[in-house]
Parts: structure tokens; C-alpha cells; sequence
């Protein structure tokens, strides 16, 4: 379902229909599991108001950061945004030190002084992510900057909405990459919403990927509900990046089944249609897998419910890590502020 | 008086003035949105329609730029930021063009626009979604800052931001939106530029802004119990400061406390001490004492959160401070200038310490 | 020379191929003049030292200047940036009030506190250049939006060089317009170069056009050093945006003759080359026309040098009552912060 | 020792640096450009190439931010803005971004990037080609902001800027570009965060910035001639502002006069103020004078751009103005809390006309 390419500058062509490996589409499996049911627990979390930060939640997309975070190694980069737990998750950023950042906590990832819009951990590249729209686009620019500079093969991914391709931000990075040839990927997550706006109402056509071609790299619409796809998608802008090739553009066309924020569902509001929602939860990529996995005989039904529970069980220790963890003490409220 | 929360008087403030003058219209992020601006704008979209009433991409330089571009042609637009925070990336055309044009161009094309700046802090939102940044844009030539306290503030300093011929910085915080009190019905203006009175006393004046003047009134109060009579002046306005009714009221007190929303570098906070420093000093008795955000961002974490906000108690402190502070300088009594009678506050020991051990009770 | 027209958001065709009335073309060539000759007034007086102020000069531009302002009404706007001398001159601006403007005099058309960045005619729709790149690309917008809300039929230009489609401002302004179809057309004047860098060090590929499709409006590059082609695709372009058609993107490939600020022509920088230069004045838009009035048949050599003397002469005139106009009185100088 | 001008120092410290350290790199409009940076990066682009010195697209925003990426990465990248003017489109990426990140995330990255910002003015280039926006910097928690006044400082700070661990704002105007000076050759860092007494004296101290510091070393200078004895105090770094340097001096002179090169409201003249008001109150005999820019954007034309920016000569009234004034409170006399001994310093008049006088004839 490629829409588009930009004429003269396309992705090697048979990387896109290659068979992937078991094992990829296990783990890929196992990761769009993790995500999802980490989510689930972080809206009954919200519902009852022991989560009190605002949540974002990735419900819906979880084949978009899957797919493209399999092909990262951890000394590569990844910067999201408000909607970041799928990023962090999917780029190996552990279950208790999120659990305990979306309390406040101490352990948390952030030391319980960013909450749910500002995870990190540095081991795996992922040097905090940020609210502010579009913000993060440019420090993944400075990332591949840095890794060109210095020699290294380190590839940076930039995770973004299709609300942050409005901000001027977004097309000043994607251009000085562009000029700069560097190894950066663009992941713009179109899930044709913009907190309660619909995509239409804010730009004139549906086609986001078609900036690539402004900017002079290549561009591509994607099924973001499709991980396969999204996988050899990425792979393929992923090393040509990290070959020299430059920078791309990759418009995953997804959709989150939550509200903006928190864990309403957002219907009748005069936002989204309570159809819209259900249509594209038939097409939730976390099922599309899971079939595809027992057609091809990868694992039966037994195998796919046991990565869930075994997932469930991760999730249910990490959600335990974070109550008994402490809240950093009160003196340290004005740390940090220097380095 | 018909009573109202400040959200609503806000939001019948916008709708008055939009009945009123064809010239007005609103535009920003959220405008149409059951979240972004609370109640403020409510009914406002379904009373005057898609062409006036402009929820806009996120393009925050963009969407203020061309709002100065419309109010050059003669348009009142009012420009809403959601959040303070997001409006740093309109810096540029609010400082740079908004402030300078009427100037620059010999005041043939003035820029009549408004831009409502929501604080929206708290609920564990961390650094990135709190910010108060009014001394940014009160110290910038060319813009008017003003920051109601009050529901009736909020709506006659909105009308008269709207008609007011030069950009104005219209600072409200949600903080206050529930806040109940009297509000005309009818179509009026505040006039901008004036600080007010809101409480009289005599041993010390707190000059607050925002919601630190809500907090600020219930400080007097619980010190009025102690004893102690405590002046509020509401500023307002920040730009352009009205430096003669805190230098009356700090002539009446000789002690002053700032309570600002913001930070205190280079804040307001700042100014007003400096206005004491500079115009009032033969004035002042004591040491002025500044409650302002602690020295660091926002933290998330709900107990970081809660000390991170200066509340009544934090005010109330502030001015048993002052009280307890001398009013003589050893430096000139040492140089020859000045007797030796030290002056403290009647109920207040040297230290303050017997009134803070009482208040800490509470 | 039209390189290309986003595919499905076309002008119509015919338009831009019609031949023009002989008035049309006399009134171009005397715009063009007026303006090469004022240009090369204010160089002489920067070069002693007369005019202070930066001046950025328009010679070799003034067929964009030209062609766009001739379809211009006075009610419709037209904002510049910090090489706005042809734009202002172009759209009706006067010349005594510019030079004087030029020497900071009361009687300039900023009252000497603007400078040659900063030109205002009111009456002509100028209603302030600003020379922060990009920053009055958002003002045409919004008098495109006020025109809107009021139902007036008024159109805005909007001219910037090719440096300020680096500047984000300049993708959400012509996302917001498109979004929102409002008539507003965008002249790019790609005179490629942004002070001391060429094009392709600031972008990847020549091809400004191609921002347009990404932002769903008309896009064209056209020859900008042929007055008539630029009066055809403004004309279109304005009377489309004028009838509720919505913005359009044109791209006028162009060239400056001086170097950026100053009368100074930069070679020998490292910056450009000389041959470059010599090149583009070779396709002189002045010439060109010239050639072709008197090959139609429309205007003799003495008529055009009539043209010339006639405008040189009113300049001299200009130049005078700036000279002997009196700086604003020193108690003005804090008048107007606010108004 | 070596006697050089500023911008050669500039250059000098840049260059060091980028030898000494292979992850700093020079990026921003005009690095490698005849015009914007004056000659403040001569040479740097030939000796280490086109991957550590990046000229760019004009795209503020964007490329700070990109810079702020490099450095969470490990680099230590320096940004050049060459008008101060434009960097009010990276404002998000400073003070939303840089400034907090280290905070935010619990000091687990850093955001070690340098933002040199020129103060380009003058040259009648108007309102918008002039501003000196230190003060909207300072305020921010999170930010170090240096102004250095000498050819010695410029050099020392810009490397301890580059080498400092937080984002650091280096603000130098071209008006000092040429002013020479004592640099050592070595490769040596200033500390940020202290101020220096550059003159000793004992009647009034002078805090100034930037190129105020030389004006005001040249109204000392005069003042001298004049029998009034100054004390000038650079304050090199305006955040962290060195409170403890500036209130010595206030306690040596007891009169204060404070001199910024950007505007006064909630500017930094405000803050050195106020921490009269606050800290140093009791030190203090007069009220503080403050020597900004007016109360106005820059004007263009010439007469009005040369009374625009204040010189030796404000300075030097502005003392004669402290000096003028009583240290006695007439407020505090009256209820009895001092004595009636006017105090004025010896060879000025009650008004400070007769010195007053004396200056205008020079
Ligand atoms: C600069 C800025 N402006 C506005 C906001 C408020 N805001 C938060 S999320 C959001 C919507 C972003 O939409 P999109 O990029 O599509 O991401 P999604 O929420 O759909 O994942 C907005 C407008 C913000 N955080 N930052
Ligand atoms: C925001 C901003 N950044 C940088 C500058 C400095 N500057 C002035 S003109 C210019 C070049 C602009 O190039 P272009 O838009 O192509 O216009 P041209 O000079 O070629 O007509 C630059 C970078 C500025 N004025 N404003
Ligand atoms: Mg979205
Ligand atoms: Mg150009």
C-alpha cells in the first residue's frame, strides 16, 4: 500500500516484499503485546486516578514503533514526543522504571520529575523525549549531526504526529538533514488527528508524505496498522541512512483508539465518529499479526495467549515496583537544575 | 452584583465584545475544543461561526503572525495560546514585530491585537507545561501586559485589551477560573494600566499578581487574626506598571512583599523591588521580600509539586519577615547617620519567630 | 519556462500565453525603470556615505517587483521583506517619501524610523516591510484572512526570497492560507543566494516549486527575469486567489546584481563568480523588454530613452527634497511605542 | 603581556578550544561569512573544515535545536546567532527545551551547548536589528547567560562557556570588537557566575554590562578628574548573578548606579536593583540610579540613534544623581526612627547641580 514515492529517489524496491523471519515476527509480536497491554494498565491506572500526569496513550499505533524499533541497534537514537510510552517501550526502555515515572517515583526513569511525557533511558538512545510539538524533531537531526561528526554508524529516528508536521520546526529539520545528508529517519505517525481535530481541518490534502518531495528526499505513505510493512519500511530508510544515503520520510497511516488524553474513549463529542473508532479497531495490527502468525503455522493460539500472559505478569510487577517505590525526597526539588 | 467564576466572566467578556464590534475574532489552538480554554470560549463558536471563530494547526508563530498581519488591516483578532509555554515559539512576531511596528512605522499602522496566554500548571504536568513567562513580555517596549486577578478584571480587562489600539498580553491563569465574584452584566472596560487596592492596611503592602492576589487576600486574612493589618495592592496591570499606587501604598506601610506568579530573576518581582530601590527607597523600612516560584523549573512529582507553588502560607511568612526586620540601617547609625532605636512591628518578636511559631499552628 | 505545475491545482492555461496590451507592456517597462534607476541612485548615495542605513538593492529583480504589482488594485495588499525598494515602488509607493525614508527624514515614509528596511505606504496597501526573514510572509496571510472575514475582495502578495522558505514561518503561513483558501499568492523571488550562500548549500535540490503540492495550492517556477511571463502567472494567480480559488505558490527564478546589502558587487568573495554575473545581467528583464517593444513596434529608442530621462529626472527631484528635508525633531524619538 | 581586541579574542578562545576538544563544533548563520561575526571566526572554517563548521539555512529555531540534540549526545556544539534579533525565533528551543532538559530528566542529560548571540546596533539599522534581550534570558532557571566587557573576558568566558556542562548563553556586542586589551595566550577559562571590581572606589559603585562596563570605566575616569571617586563592577555573568561581589560594594560605597546595555523593566538593572531592595537595604544611603536604553525600541535616523544609547555621559549623570541624594528617610525622621543630619557627599550640591554644571562644560 505504498501511496507514493517520490520520483527519482525511492527505497531499494524488493526490500519491501521480503519474507521476514520468524523470530522478527515473534518479537515484533511480543513487542505490539507489550505495548498494548501496558497501555491498558496505565488507563485503568488513569481511570481510577492513581496515575494523576496526563497520559498519552499509543493504544492503536503499536505497530509503528514495533516495526521501526526492531531495526535500531541501542546506540542508536530515538526521539518521540507526548505520546511516547510505545517508542520507549519498543526501543527496550523497561516496564518498572516507566511505571514508576507515571507515579512519580523516584525510580522512575526520570526520577519522578517527568511523568508519563518525559521518559528516558540513556542505554538505549533515548535521550528524553519531549511534549512540546515538534520539539524533538530538530534533536534528532543533532543526534545524526553528532554521529556524522564523530565518525559513527549510529542512525537517529524521529517519532512525530501528523499535528507536528505543521510546526515550521518540523520542515527546518527535515531540510538541514536533507542539505546535510544526514542519517536520519522521519516517522511521522498519521493518525489523522490532532488532539479534536481532524487531519482535514488542518491541512488542505492527505498527503504529508508528499513534503519529502519539497525537501528533496525520498517519501513514502505506509499501512501503519501493518507491521510487516512498517518493518521493511524502516529497514530499508533505516540503512540507507546508516550507509550515507540520507534521510527519508516514512508516513505510517495509523489511528489511536483512545481520546487525546487519558483513557476516555472521546465519542460523541462532535470529534470522531464511534464508527471511524470501531472500523479501525477491526484493522488493530496486534490481531492482523496474530493471524497471519498461526496461517503461516509460526505459533498457534496457546503460543499467542502465553506471550500476553507473560507480558501481563511483567506489567503487573512493574505497576507493584512503582507503588511501593518512594517519592523523591523533598530536598532534592531544586537539584538538577545545573548539571 | 450578579456573581461569576472567572472563566466565565472571561468567556462573557469575549462574547460581549464579538456581539459588539464586527472586527473581532478569535483565533488559536483549541479555540473549539472542550479542553483547551476551559469554559472561556464556550457557546462562542455556535453564536458567531466558522469565519470569526478560528481553531487553527499547531503553528504558533505562523497562526500569531497572521493575527498581527489582520489587526494591521484593521482586525481585532484575539490570538489564544493554550498554554504560555507553546507561545515561546511566537516570540518572534509578538517581540519583534507586534511590539516594534507602530513604532517603526511612525505610528501609521498600529497592531490592536490581543493574545490570550493561559498559565495551565500543575496536575503533574512537569517543566514543559507550567510556565509563567509575563516578565518576558513586560519587559518589551510596545507590548501591554496585564494579568487579571479578579472575575470582574477578567472580563472588563479583556474587553479592554480587545479595543485597546496596541498589542496586549492578556496573562490568565486556570488557577483562577473557578474563582466567584462580582461582575457587572453589562459591556464595560478596566481600564489597563491601573493596579488597585483591593484591601487597606497599614503595616505592610503586598503587591501581588495572578492568582498570588487570591492567595494574597486569604493571607491578610488569616494575618488580620494575628493582628496584623496587611495591604493588598492587585497590580493588574504589569506593563505598563502603575508605579504611583504601589508607591503610595508603600509610603503608607513603609514594608513591602511582591508576590508573583513567575520567576524571580529579572522577573516582576524584580521590578517592583527595584521600584522601591529606585523611586520609593526614603519610603521603605525594611528589606523588600519577594514570594516567587523556588529557582528551578516545574518539578511532576506531587509532593515536589505542591512545596513548588507559593500559596497563602508562603505570603503570610513573607510578611512576618518584614515585620520582624528593622527599620534602621546600622551602616548609616555606624557612619553618624541615623539614631539607634531599633523599630520592629508591635506584635512581632525581633525575629519574627513568635508570630511564624503561631501561624504554624494553624 | 514553466517547470511545473503541482499535478491536479492548475492555472488555467490560456492565460499564460496571451499576448498583453501595448499600455501593459509601456507601464511595465517604465515600473522596471523607475525602479532601476532609483536602485542605482540609492547605490551612489550609499557609496558616499549619504544613506547610512543597510539598503538592499533590487537591481536585476525589478521584472518580479514589475509584473506581480501591475495586477495589483490599491486596496489589495502587498508586504515585502528587507529588499523591498521594487516592491514598494512597483505597488505605487512615491519616491520622494522612499529617499527620504533612505536619510531618516520626517518626511520619509516611516518618518525617518524605519530606514530603507522598513517602507509603509498605507494608501497602496504597503502596510510595512520588515526585513526579519520570513516574518511578513504570516502578515499577508492574515490581511488575506481579514479580507475573508470582512467579504472584501481585496488580495495579498506576499514576496520573500528563496532564503525564507528555510524559515518554518514560511510553511505554516501557506499551510494555514491553504487550509483555510485564502487569497493570498506567494512570490517567491529566488534569486539563489541567501546573503553569502548559494541555493544548494542551504537545500538539496532546486525545486522551491514543490513545496506547494506538499501544501495542496498551485505551485509554478517561472522565469522571473521575463516581466511578461511573471504579469501572466500573478495574473492568474491574483484572480484566482481573488475569486475564492485559494493561494498559490510562484516561484520566480531570478537574480541579484549587487551583493547583498550595500552597493558592493561581491566578486572575488569566494562568494560567487564573476561570470555568473555577468550571465544573468545578460538577460537584463529591462533589455529584454526593451527589445521587444521595439521589435513589436511599440515604442522607438527614443521613446524608451524618454522613458528613462523621465524617471531619472523625478529621481534627482527625490533625491533633493530628501537632502533638504530636516531629521524628526530629537523629542519625537520615544513618540509612538504605543498608540 | 599580549595586548587584543576583543573579536580577535573571541577568535582566539574559539579556536583553542575547537583544538583542544574534537566534539566542539561552530554552527549558525554566517559562521564562515565575511560579515555576520565580524572577524570572531577568522580562519576557523579553513583549519577545521566543513564537518566542524557549519554554515546553515536560516532556520533558527531548527538549528538550535539541533545543536541542543548534538550536545545531549555528547558534543559540545557552539551555535552563532549573529543578530540577537533572530534568536528570538529559538526561544522555544532555549528556554522551553535546553533550559530545562537536565531538570527534567534528572540530571541524566545534559545539554552542554553554547549559544553565542551577537548585539549588532547602530548603523541606523532600526527597531528590529538592535535588541539586547539578555534580560529574557536571565530569567530563566536552567540558563547561564555571560556578557563578557573585556578582550580578556571574551577569550576566558568563551571557553569556560563551551566547556561548561549546562546551556550557556554568550551575549558580546560588536560595539566592544575593537577595544583592545591584556590576553593571555594560553588556553585558560574565566569562572562564570563572578563578577570583578575593575576600578576601586569609594563614593559610588557602578554594575554594569557589557560595553557599559567600558563607558562606565570612562565615566569613573571623568569622575575622578571631578574629585568623585567610583567604583566600577563588571558583572561578567548577568545568571548566576553574583550577588555577594555587587553587595561588597554596595557596603563599601552605599550608593548604587546600575548600568545595562538592554532595557530597564524587569531587565537586568531591575534584578541588581532589587537586590538592593532586598539584600542590600541597609547598606544603601540613596536611591539606585538606572542607566538603560529608554523606554523605547531602537530608533533609525541618526540624531535619534545617537540619543538613544546611553554612554559615559548617562553614567556619569546618574552618579551625580546618587550623589545628590540624602541618606536620610524623611519618612523614618518624621516617625521619629532617625536623625535629622542630611547627608550629602562633599563636593556636590544638595540637587548635584554644581558638578552637574561643572560635566556639561567638557
Ligand atoms: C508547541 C505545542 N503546541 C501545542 C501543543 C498541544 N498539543 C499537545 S499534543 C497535540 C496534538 C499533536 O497531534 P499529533 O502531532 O498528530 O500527535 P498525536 O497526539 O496525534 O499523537 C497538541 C496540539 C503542544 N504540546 N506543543
Ligand atoms: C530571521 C532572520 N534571520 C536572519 C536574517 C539575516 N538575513 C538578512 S537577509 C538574509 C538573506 C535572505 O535571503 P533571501 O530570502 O533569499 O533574500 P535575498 O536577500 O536573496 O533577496 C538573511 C539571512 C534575518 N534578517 N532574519
Ligand atoms: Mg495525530
Ligand atoms: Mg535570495
Amino acid at each position: 500500500m505504498i501511496c507514493s514515492i517520490a520520483e527519482g529517489r525511492v527505497f531499494a524496491k524488493e526490500n519491501l516484499h521480503e519474507e521476514l523471519p520468524e523470530a522478527t515476527l515473534l518479537a515484533l509480536y511480543r513487542t505490539m503485546v507489550r505495548i498494548r497491554r501496558s497501555e491498558e494498565a496505565a488507563a485503568a491506572l488513569a481511570e481510577s486516578r492513581e496515575i494523576r500526569c496526563p497520559v498519552h496513550l499509543y493504544l492503536g499505533q503499536e505497530a509503528v514503533a514495533a516495526g521501526i524499533n526492531a531495526n535500531l541497534k541501542p546506540d542508536d537514537y530515538v526521539f518521540g514526543n507526548h505520546r511516547s510510552h510505545g517508542h520507549y517501550l519498543a526501543k527496550g526502555g523497561g516496564l518498572k522504571p516507566m511505571f514508576a515515572e507515571f507515579l512519580g517515583k523516584a525510580t522512575g526513569c526520570a526520577g519522578g520529575r517527568g511523568g508519563s511525557m518525559h521518559l528516558i533511558d540513556t542505554e538505549r538512545g533515548i535521550l528524553g523525549t519531549t511534549p512540546i510539538v515538534a520539539a524533538s524533531i530538530p534533536h534528532a537531526v543533532g543526534t545524526a549531526l553528532a554521529a556524522k561528526i564523530r565518525g559513527q554508524d549510529s542512525v537517529s529516528v524521529s517519532f512525530f504526529g501528523d499535528g507536528a508536521v505543521e510546526e515550521g520546526t518540523f520542515h527546518e529539520s527535515v531540510n538541514f538533514a536533507a542539505v546535510q545528508n544526514l542519517p536520519v529517519v522521519f516517522v511521522c505517525e498519521n493518525n489523522f488527528y490532532s488532539s479534536h481535530l481532524g487531519l482535514l481541518k488542518r491541512r488542505r490534502c492527505d498527503n504529508i508524505y508528499e513534503y519529502a518531495a519539497g525537501h528533496g528526499i525520498p517519501g513514502v505513505a505506509i499501512d501503519g496498522n501493518d507491521v510487516e510493512q512498517v518493518y521493511r519500511a524502516g529497514r530499508a530508510a533505516i540503512a540507507r541512512a546508516r550507509s550515507g544515503g540520507g534521510p527519508a520520510l516514512l508516513e505510517c497511516r495509523t489511528y489511536r483508539w483512545r481520546g487525546h488524553v487519558g483513557p476516555a474513549w472521546e465519542f460523541n463529542l462532535g470529534i470522531r465518529d464511534v464508527n471511524e473508532v470501531q472500523e479501525w479497531m477491526k484493522r488493530c495490527p496486534i490481531k492482523k499479526l496474530g493471524e497471519r502468525l498461526l496461517a503461516l503455522g509460526i505459533a498457534s493460539q496457546e503460543e499467542l495467549d502465553r506471550v500476553q500472559s507473560e507480558e501481563d505478569a511483567a506489567i503487573a510487577e512493574a505497576v507493584d515496583f512503582a507503588r511501593v517505590s518512594e517519592f523523591p525526597p523533598l530536598e532534592t526539588m531544586s537539584a538538577h537544575v545545573y548539571a | 452584583m450578579r456573581l461569576l467564576t472567572y472563566g466565565r466572566a472571561l468567556c462573557e467578556g469575549l462574547t460581549q465584545t464579538m456581539d459588539a464590534d464586527a472586527t473581532v475574532f478569535l483565533i488559536g489552538q483549541g479555540v473549539n475544543s472542550p479542553w483547551y480554554v476551559g469554559n472561556t470560549t464556550e457557546g462562542v463558536y455556535d453564536r458567531f461561526g466558522p469565519q470569526r471563530v478560528i481553531d487553527t494547526p499547531v503553528s504558533e508563530n505562523g497562526v500569531t503572525g497572521l493575527a498581527i498581519g489582520a489587526s494591521m488591516a484593521g482586525m481585532k483578532p484575539v490570538v489564544i495560546h493554550p498554554r504560555m509555554d507553546f507561545m515561546l515559539l511566537a516570540a518572534e512576531q509578538l517581540i519583534g514585530q507586534a511590539a516594534n511596528w507602530n513604532y517603526m512605522f511612525d505610528g501609521q499602522v498600529n497592531v490592536p491585537v490581543t493574545i490570550r496566554s493561559i498559565v495551565n500548571r500543575g496536575g503533574e504536568q512537569a517543566a514543559q507545561h507550567s510556565q509563567a513567562l509575563q516578565a518576558m513580555y513586560a519587559h518589551i517596549p510596545g507590548l501591554k501586559v496585564v494579568m487579571p486577578a479578579t472575575p470582574r478584571d477578567a472580563k472588563g480587562l479583556l474587553i479592554a485589551a480587545i479595543h485597546d489600539p496596541n498589542p496586549v498580553v492578556f496573562i490568565d491563569d486556570r488557577w483562577l477560573y473557578g474563582v466567584e465574584g462580582e461582575v457587572p452584566e453589562r459591556y464595560f472596560a478596566e481600564e489597563i494600566g491601573r493596579a488597585k487596592v483591593l484591601r487597606r492596611g497599614t503595616d505592610v503592602s503586598v503587591v501581588a499578581t495572578s492568582y498570588l492576589v487570591q492567595e494574597s487576600l486569604a493571607a491578610a486574612e488569616r494575618l488580620a487574626e494575628a493582628g496584623v493589618s496587611v495591604e493588598v495592592v492587585d497590580l493588574r496591570t504589569v506593563r505598563p506598571l502603575d508605579e504611583e499606587t504601589v508607591l503610595e501604598s508603600l509610603a503608607r506601610t513603609h514594608r513591602l512583599v511582591v508576590a508573583d506568579t513567575g520567576w524571580s530573576m529579572c522577573g516582576i518581582s524584580a521590578e517592583v523591588a527595584a521600584l522601591a530601590a529606585c523611586r520609593g527607597m526614603y519610603d521603605l523600612w525594611a528589606p523588600v521580600e519577594r514570594v516567587t516560584l523556588p529557582c528551578c523549573p516545574a518539578p511532576m512529582c506531587q509532593p515536589h509539586e505542591t512545596a513548588y507553588y507559593p500559596r497563602a502560607s508562603q505570603v503570610v511568612a513573607a510578611v512576618y519577615r518584614v515585620l520582624g526586620a528593622n527599620a534602621v540601617s546600622y551602616s548609616r547609625l555606624a557612619a553618624g547617620i541615623g539614631t539607634s532605636i531599633p523599630f520592629s512591628y508591635p506584635p512581632v518578636s525581633a525575629d519574627g519567630s513568635r508570630l511564624e511559631a503561631a501561624e504554624s499552628t494553624r
